[in-house]
């Protein structure tokens, strides 16, 4: 893989590192509000906390959470919607794609159908209204998001499918009586695999930029357990007051993370095609 | 004097720390109205001899060494620009694959007038009629109608006389074909290599024919010369090195084709494989694979005459030099 | 004339083309009411220009592709319509036909442990098959990319020949390969076919090939057999190419 | 000279009397008026009727004011205000119809062309508050009108000090001054109210000149707009008071477990104990100071400070944590209990954070308290059918005994009370007051049984009051404003300086 | 042809079909829009009566057949809370949204195909990394990130443009544009730029791709071969090539671009379908969201369709079955 390639891996592994280890890294529970003081609302980077002493390295948000840890802890949900939603859609695509692929005629027919349906209806405005009508709630935005992204999956895990049932060796594992299960997940689904990764990394940047664009719009996540969308939303109405940490800190953070799930993507596609190798 | 002579080409492939020495001091020259061969099996570096005399190499190939003159004029030392009035004009050169080297979203007819107009000046109209003339003279059927036809609209066999028709439309002196056969059937192959003949007698067209295919360079040029790993280890009259071959490997190479023995029996094959040439070994290059390698073979054999107007790079030629 | 062991009987075989905008649909008769004879131990070759079928026949006698018309029938009993027991086929591009993301030992063990067919320990097992097409059996452990084209062939061969198939088709089996692997191919066969007394059917648009390996040669043209003939005796096939040399 | 006006929230119709919203009515009030009117203070005052007095206890009379003109030059008569009086009931599609106004009317009479009579079932003393919602249309030019017909300004034909010009839906509105105005006319040629609703690009709207005002200045930007010198800004505690309602009917409270999330043996909240230590609980000067920033005023009543119905002697909860934790150990819950705090996310002024703010407040005494927000379309539909266990609820209005019938009154769907009592608090003796206090046609009885009402209501902890919220404009410099207590930002109410 | 229209005419009616009814149990679902606009003071016959004339007390689904046939005659309701037609309000605001979108989608043209092809052509050059790397940047800022950054530079600290709202318009055959005003052209600029930079990137990323592909092309080689000059080679040979997928992506995401307009108009007030919708939403004004999807469900149909016509138009090649 491509410098970048590994940049991207090791930066994208560092911040699920710290995702995981939050509650290690971070100072404080974000989330407990009993940890939380009123009284320390919205201090600048590097202000002393009241009562314990301890330093808001990145300062806090209008309830006295530090920006720090909350970014930790937005962090990880940021990512655990993505990755969750991800694998979810990727599942259910993957299945989808596989068997309409398989299958052909009529079952193709049908649920790629289904998926032009669904393509032909833009992920954010599915996702608004589904919110609109469950709530808040980290599941609910997972439910959401597969929802909105599985189709992208399916079309993409059959074409490849597609691609891969013409290649020979897929005769050849009929001939040899392969179980139809079997020359599905051991033989065509690893060689889809890179272009569905590829893909999964596009959607994954994707997922998490849809998942704060929804919280910005005030259909997101709880107010208590902020993402870092949220804690942007949160943020963007200090912007003009000059309180800028409140909202640029969290922005800055995800920029990063879909910066470095791009890359991957990036790099995937061209370890993915050797003619792109010796770029 | 030649139309085309090559002296000592040799092309790197990769950057100049370890580079692998694809095509390794070739030299070849072909007269007015000749056709040689050039064969070897694949990977022998036939395609990057042919791209580069065209001076197509891009990197991460690069030619290292050696003059390539043309009528007279050494290549090797053009600029760019020059050599792109060349191509095209005085050297044309056609590919494997007739399904990817036009096109498809340009007319046939788009396609053919660029290559006049770029070299020529001629008005639009005027180009228009040579075009024609030319799908008329490749053996084109309604010539008028496949103008105005995409490429995809054209059978693999139409597609690949159009790309000739392309290359030879402002009357090269050299033709480079890069087995423009080998994606063809039969019945195909036969017609184009036809056609490329008639075309060479009535134009003097000298042509570098590019293939893997013995039988094709048995049939229709008049010299040959057989490549292993980036060297030319022989070369000849074709009768003559088909007949009576010099180098252990074209020896091999016809004792493989079925039909050199009669059917049932084993035909002869070689151990191994060519080897790789980032570093290229010491010494001759097919020492591992040759039945008469002997410990002499460590030294690099030069190129050494083997009978009239023949060379063979070999220490221990099965002809013997007169 | 004693019972085949493998009889095709009045295959048709039509593609259905959708054509451009207008969605107009037009048939292709790829196949026309072909049949076809295989006995033991003997070997077929099939002959004809490109287009004339010979690919979709090898795919129907395989079972991978359901004819539109006719009958398969193997020692006399009526084939359903699939792949069966018995029959394995070596693909003309060795490269598309090995799965990528295996390695050589699984591509050759996988159906035998499936179908039961390894006593043994595995590795010998896969050893014995390697050994038997000619390859080092050290090979077990590279993937596809890491092997040459003839080595390739060879696994594609070894492949087939480990679940004990009666009758391999080779469609173009050796068709993409330079004149040297393509010779080590064909003496593998002749040698496979003494050995294991298999049944070859053989395709391939080169004619010299097929007489060389053939008893037998059938010639395609535009989906029908045209002429079926010993291999020595063979004038039907327009062969340019050959025909100079 | 020109104003442009920032809006927070969007004007979805012109028809006056189509949707009871503020937005809506905010703007008719520039093209119409009412028989009464309401100065910034709240105080009723004499609008297109000079004067009303009750001629018997259920019986209004009211003498409209002579020579007002119409924009279309027609004179305003009692027909037009029966014609106005009768049009809300006759819009069958209308969502938030104003007929909760007009059905305390059960005769209307013409007794001559200026003066109008009302007749009531029973004796209602808010009538001439009621009135001053309904606008006064021509019935030249709205009889017949459709909504379409007002949006585009045809039958939009009132009296008020501007005159309509155009509209662009959720873009912006134009007036221009009626020069015919009987009242004193405004000094702007014309008005633009350009509709902003987000926060941010509203104040930047103004920051960057696009507007000459602003409504509802975010509170984050309260501090930075006192600071430039290029702006000013005007404020005052508005009509609006925010409170939490809690579930006093259910032995099982939804959202109330023990602190492992289990059912509790009955509804603590219940319990006037726990409300309370509630109460004690909420440092409402920390809230006030920290989460609203200074832009509101601690609350110890239901409706604000010098609103008809504001007891002076109820002074807000002093912060006492100590005494909660007391409390609570005294109901029975030394150690606390778990609930859930619901609240809008996009209704008031920082309403999300207030509750996640008391949930910290009310975690610190040991009751653990979790937070859902939800925006205002779900959440009051919810809220409504009892969904909820604590509930954030903020209310406006002028008048103390409508409040708390609606807030308080044990619910009862025939008549409309307690139709917002989301808690289902019911005490008979609140109930017979706040009647009385409706009924009363004399101001000071009324007045009296009306902080009487909310004394008592409060006392029983019918709701926690948290703060009368504050209303803020920022002004382009060289602009004066004279908030109001109603929010409502009126045209006439800027002058240039 | 006709079969191919046939066919996606009666998608789209499906698409149709499924939309609305799930926005009609969502919006259900989600709350009562009585219990947000009827006035506090109302009794049970207030609200029966209003329920009533506006058709709520019926269980949805006879509300729905209702809708249907409604539908049928061109007839999609009345908003509830602007007492106006809902397909008309819509409509109203459609050119304010197709405004900003086209203007996105040119931005995203004109800076990222050029760009991009730049990028493709010379992918060593130092000019081009940066490029790249900028443009992987610009993928990943989430739209309404971008928006408010712009808003704070360019509109409050340098002040060099409106922060939002539309501005000046001007009609055009009867449609009120902006790009008809200096005032107008200032008040699209940050809102169509921030809409556009993901495009832009994407547009960028794939003509770079597109290219370098097209140039290992043996077409390229072939053309070179011929001695052709190397601008026609890439402003010929290879753009038409490119060209393809360029148009394809484009009105594929211009669907996208109307749907995130949703965001951009919430940040940039400005007036279009999107923040309707959002509006509606919060309103429960189930008409106008309705409304809403059923005119971009058809805008996007309309969009395909177009895009199908384009792609067989510029590929000789292209047999018109549904895309892979
Ligand atoms: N663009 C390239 N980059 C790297 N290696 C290359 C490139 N082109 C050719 N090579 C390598 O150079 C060697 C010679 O290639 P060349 O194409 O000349 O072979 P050839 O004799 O034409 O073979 P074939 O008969 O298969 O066409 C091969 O090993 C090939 O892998
Ligand atoms: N899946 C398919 N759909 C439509 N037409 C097909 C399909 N497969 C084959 N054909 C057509 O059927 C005819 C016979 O094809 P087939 O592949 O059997 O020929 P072949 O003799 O094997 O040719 P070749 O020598 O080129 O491999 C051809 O005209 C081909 O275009
Ligand atoms: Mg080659
Ligand atoms: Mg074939």
């Amino acid at each position: 893989m491509s410098r970048r390639g590994w940049f991207s891996l090791i930066l994208l592994a560092a911040l699920l590192l710290a995702a995981l280890l939050a509650p290690w890294l971070a100072s404080q529970n974000p989330y407990d509000l009993a940890t939380l003081d009123i009284l320390d609302a919205r201090l600048p980077p590097g202000s002393a906390a009241l009562d314990h002493g301890g330093t808001y390295w990145l300062g806090t948000d209008a309830q006295g959470r530090d920006m720090l840890s909350a970014m930790l802890y937005g962090l990880r949900i940021s990512l655990t919607v993505g990755v969750l939603s991800t694998l979810l859609a990727l599942t259910a695509g993957v299945v989808l794609g596989l068997l309409a692929a398989w299958h052909g005629r009529w079952v193709d027919a049908l649920i790629m159908r289904v998926v032009d349906i669904q393509l032909s209806f833009p992920a954010i405005l599915l996702a608004l209204v589904l919110l609109a009508l469950t709530g808040p709630g980290v599941s609910k935005i997972v439910l959401a998001l597969l929802a909105a992204q599985w189709a992208y999956y399916a079309r993409t895990a059959r074409s490849a499918a597609l691609v891969e049932c013409q290649k020979d060796y897929v005769a050849a594992a009929r001939l040899l009586r392969l179980p139809t299960w079997r020359i599905l997940l051991r033989h065509v689904l690893p060689n889809c695999l890179p272009t569905l990764l590829t893909v999964a990394a596009l959607q994954l940047a994707a997922a998490i930029s849809l998942e704060a664009t929804l919280s910005f719009l005030g259909l997101g996540l709880p107010v208590t357990e902020p993402s870092l969308g949220l804690l942007i939303a949160n943020g963007f109405q200090y912007l003009l007051s000059g309180r800028y940490w409140i909202s640029v800190f969290p922005g800055l953070l995800l920029v990063v993370v879909l910066t470095s799930c791009n890359l991957l993507a990036d790099a995937l596609r061209q370890r993915a095609d050797p003619r792109e190798a010796g770029r | 004097m030649s139309v085309l002579d090559v002296k000592d080409l040799t092309i790197h492939i990769g950057d100049t720390k370890s580079p692998a020495h694809a095509v390794d001091s070739v030299s070849l020259h072909i007269e007015r109205g000749e056709v040689v061969a050039l064969v070897g099996e694949s990977g022998s570096g036939k395609t990057l001899t042919g791209l580069a005399i065209a001076g197509l190499l891009d990197p991460p190939l690069r030619r290292v060494g050696g003059e390539i003159t043309l009528l007279g004029e050494d290549l090797s030392a053009l600029p760019e620009r020059q050599l792109r009035r060349r191509r095209g004009d005085r050297l044309a050169m056609v590919f494997q694959d007739p399904m990817a080297t036009l096109n498809p979203v340009l007319r046939i007819e788009t396609q053919l007038v660029e290559t006049i107009r770029a070299h020529r000046n001629v008005g639009r109209s005027a180009a228009r009629d040579e075009a024609l003339a030319m799908l008329d003279e490749v053996g084109i059927t309604f010539p008028a109608q496949r103008l105005r036809a995409y490429p995809h609209e054209l059978s693999g066999g139409m597609r690949q006389r159009v790309a000739i028709a392309a290359a030879l439309i402002n009357q090269p002196a050299l033709l480079i074909a890069d087995e423009p056969t080998t994606a063809l059937d039969v019945t195909l192959q036969a017609q184009i290599l036809a056609l490329i003949d008639q075309y060479r007698r009535d134009h003097g067209t000298a042509v570098l024919w590019i293939t893997h295919d013995l039988g094709v360079a048995a049939g229709f040029a008049d010299r040959v010369l057989v490549m292993y790993a980036g060297q030319i280890v022989e070369s000849g009259p074709c009768a003559r090195v088909l007949h009576a071959p010099a180098h252990p490997y074209t020896a091999a190479l016809l004792g493989a084709i079925p039909g050199s023995v009669p059917p049932g029996t084993p035909l002869a094959t070689l151990p191994g494989q060519p080897p790789s040439l980032s570093p290229p070994p010491e010494g001759c290059r097919f020492r591992a694979r040759c039945p008469r390698a002997e410990a002499a073979c460590i030294a690099a054999p030069p190129q050494v005459a083997a009978g009239e107007a023949r060379t063979v790079r070999c220490f221990f030629p099965l002809v013997t030099p007169p | 004339m004693n019972e085949p062991l493998f009889h095709a009987r009045n295959i048709s075989q039509s593609y259905i083309l959708a054509n451009g905008w207008r969605q107009r649909r037009s048939t292709l008769q790829a196949l026309d009411d072909v049949s076809l004879a295989l006995h033991a131990g003997e070997a077929v070759g099939i002959v004809g220009e490109s287009g004339s079928g010979k690919s979709t026949l090898a795919r129907i006698i395989a079972g991978l592709l359901p004819p539109t018309a006719g009958e398969r029938f193997w020692q006399g009993q009526r084939l359903p319509d699939g792949p069966r027991d018995g029959i394995q086929m070596v693909f003309q591009d060795a490269a598309s036909a090995l799965n990528p993301r295996a390695r050589v030992a699984e591509l050759i063990a996988e159906a035998p442990r499936i179908h039961g067919l390894i006593t043994g320990d595995e590795s010998d097992f896969v050893a014995t098959q390697l050994s038997r097409v000619g390859l080092d059996p050290q090979l077990a452990q590279r993937y596809p990319h890491q092997l040459s084209g003839g080595q390739r062939a060879r696994v594609g061969i070894a492949r087939a020949l480990a679940v004990k198939p009666q009758l391999l088709v080779c469609d173009e089996a050796v068709a993409a390969l330079d004149v040297l692997i393509q010779a080590q191919i064909l003496n593998l066969l002749q040698q496979l076919r003494r050995e294991l007394g298999l049944t070859l059917l053989f395709i391939s648009h080169d004619l010299g090939v097929v007489r060389h390996l053939c008893e037998r040669v059938v010639v395609m043209h535009h989906g029908r057999i045209v002429e079926t003939a010993a291999a020595g005796q063979l004038v039907g096939l327009p062969q340019a190419s050959l025909s100079r040399s | 000279a020109d104003l442009r006006i920032g809006l927070a929230a969007d004007v979805s119709s012109l028809d006056p009397h189509f949707v009871n919203i503020a937005p809506n009515i905010a703007l008719s009030s520039h093209l119409f008026e009412s028989l009464t009117s309401v100065d910034a203070n709240g105080k009723l005052q004499p609008g297109l009727a000079t004067s009303w007095k009750a001629v018997d206890p259920t019986t209004w009379e009211f003498k409209l004011r002579r020579g007002v003109k119409f924009h279309d030059g027609s004179e305003l008569t009692a027909d037009d205000v029966v014609f106005s009086l009768d049009r809300p009931a006759t819009l069958t599609n209308s969502p938030g119809p104003f007929t909760s106004y007009t059905k305390p009317i059960v005769a209307k009479q013409v007794v001559d062309r200026y003066t109008v009579r009302l007749k009531t079932a029973t004796p209602y003393g808010p009538l001439p508050l009621d009135v001053n919602s309904i606008f006064i249309v021509s019935k030249k030019a709205a009889q017949n009108a459709t909504p379409e017909d007002f949006n585009s300004g045809k039958a939009l034909i009132g009296t008020g000090p501007f005159k309509f010009a155009s509209f662009k839906r959720g873009e912006a509105i134009e007036l221009v001054r009626n020069p015919q105005y009987w009242g004193e006319k405004p000094a702007w040629d014309k008005v633009t109210f350009r509709i902003l609703t987000s926060d941010a690009p509203r104040l930047a709207a103004l920051l960057a000149g696009d507007v000459d005002a602003i409504e509802n200045v975010p509170t984050a930007d309260i501090a930075r707009l006192k600071a430039n010198p290029k702006f000013v800004l005007a404020q005052r505690a508005s009509w609006r008071t925010l409170f939490w309602q809690l579930d006093q009917w259910r032995d099982n409270s939804p959202y109330v477990t023990d602190k492992a999330g289990k059912p509790l043996a009955k509804n603590p909240l219940k319990d006037v104990r726990v409300r309370q230590a509630i109460s004690k609980a909420i440092n409402r000067d920390a809230l006030v100071e920290r989460t609203l920033e200074g832009l509101a005023i601690p609350a110890g009543n239901i409706v604000s400070p010098g609103i008809l119905g504001n007891a002076k002697a109820l002074k807000p909860e002093a912060y006492d944590p100590e005494g909660a934790k007391k409390l609570l150990a005294a109901a029975g819950y030394p150690d606390g209990f778990a609930l859930t705090l619901h609240g809008p996310n996009n209704r008031y002024i920082n309403d999300e954070q207030v509750v996640q703010t008391v949930a910290q407040l009310l975690t610190r005494v040991g009751i653990q308290a979790k937070v859902e927000t939800l925006p205002l379309s779900a959440y009051f539909g919810k809220a409504r059918a009892g969904d909820y266990s604590v509930a954030l609820l903020g209310w406006g209005s002028l008048a103390g005994d409508f409040a708390l019938r609606s807030l308080v009154g044990t619910p009862n769907p025939d008549t409309g009370w307690g139709s917002w009592n989301w808690g289902r608090y019911s005490n008979p003796k609140v109930d017979q007051l706040v009647a009385a206090s409706l009924a009363s046609v004399e101001p000071q009885e009324r007045e009296k049984l009306a902080e009487q009402a909310a004394t008592q209501a409060l006392k029983d902890y019918a709701v926690i009051p948290l703060y009368h919220q504050y209303a803020s404009w920022g002004l382009k410099k060289g602009i004066k404003f004279t908030p109001r207590v109603d929010e409502f930002s009126f045209a006439w109410q800027f002058k240039p300086e | 042809m006709s079969g191919f229209m046939i066919r996606r005419l009666i998608q789209a009616l499906l698409v149709l079909l499924t939309m609305s009814a799930l926005v009609f149990v969502a919006v259900f679902a989600i709350g009562d829009p009585l219990a947000l606009l009827v006035d506090p003071q109302a009794d049970r016959h207030d609200i029966a009566r209003v329920r009533a004339g506006l058709g709520l007390d019926q269980p949805w689904w006879v509300q729905y057949a209702r809708f249907v046939g409604a539908m049928a005659h061109g007839d999609l309701g009345r908003s509830f809370v602007h007492g106006e037609p809902a397909i008309r309000l819509v409509l109203e605001r459609m050119p304010a949204t197709l405004e900003l979108a086209v203007a996105a989608l040119l931005i995203a043209l004109l800076v990222g195909v050029p760009l991009g092809l730049w990028v493709g052509l010379q992918p060593r050059s130092w000019s081009a990394r940066l490029i790249d790397a900028l443009s992987l940047l610009g993928f990943s800022l989430p739209t309404f990130w971008v928006g408010m950054m712009f808003i704070m530079l360019f509109g409050v600290w340098l002040g060099w443009l409106p922060t939002g709202g539309r501005g000046e318009t001007t009609l055009w055959l009867g449609i009120p544009l902006s790009i008809g005003s200096l005032d107008g052209w200032r008040h699209l600029l940050l809102p169509a730029l921030t809409l556009a930079l993901f495009k832009c990137s994407l547009l960028l990323r794939l003509t770079a791709s597109a290219t370098r592909e097209a140039l290992r092309q043996d077409y390229v080689r072939f053309a070179r071969a011929r001695g052709l000059h190397p601008a026609r080679i890439v402003f010929v040979h290879v753009f038409k090539n490119i060209l393809i997928p360029i148009v394809t992506v484009s009105g594929l995401e211009f669907g996208s671009l109307i749907a995130f307009a949703v965001v951009t108009e919430t940040v940039f007030a400005w007036p279009g379908m999107g923040k309707l919708l959002i509006e509606a939403i919060g309103q429960l004004d189930r008409p106008v969201v309705v409304a809403y999807l059923l005119v971009t469900v058809t805008l996007f149909v309309t969009i395909n369709l177009v895009v199908d016509l384009l792609y067989a138009l510029l590929d000789p090649r292209v047999r018109l079955r549904s895309r892979p």
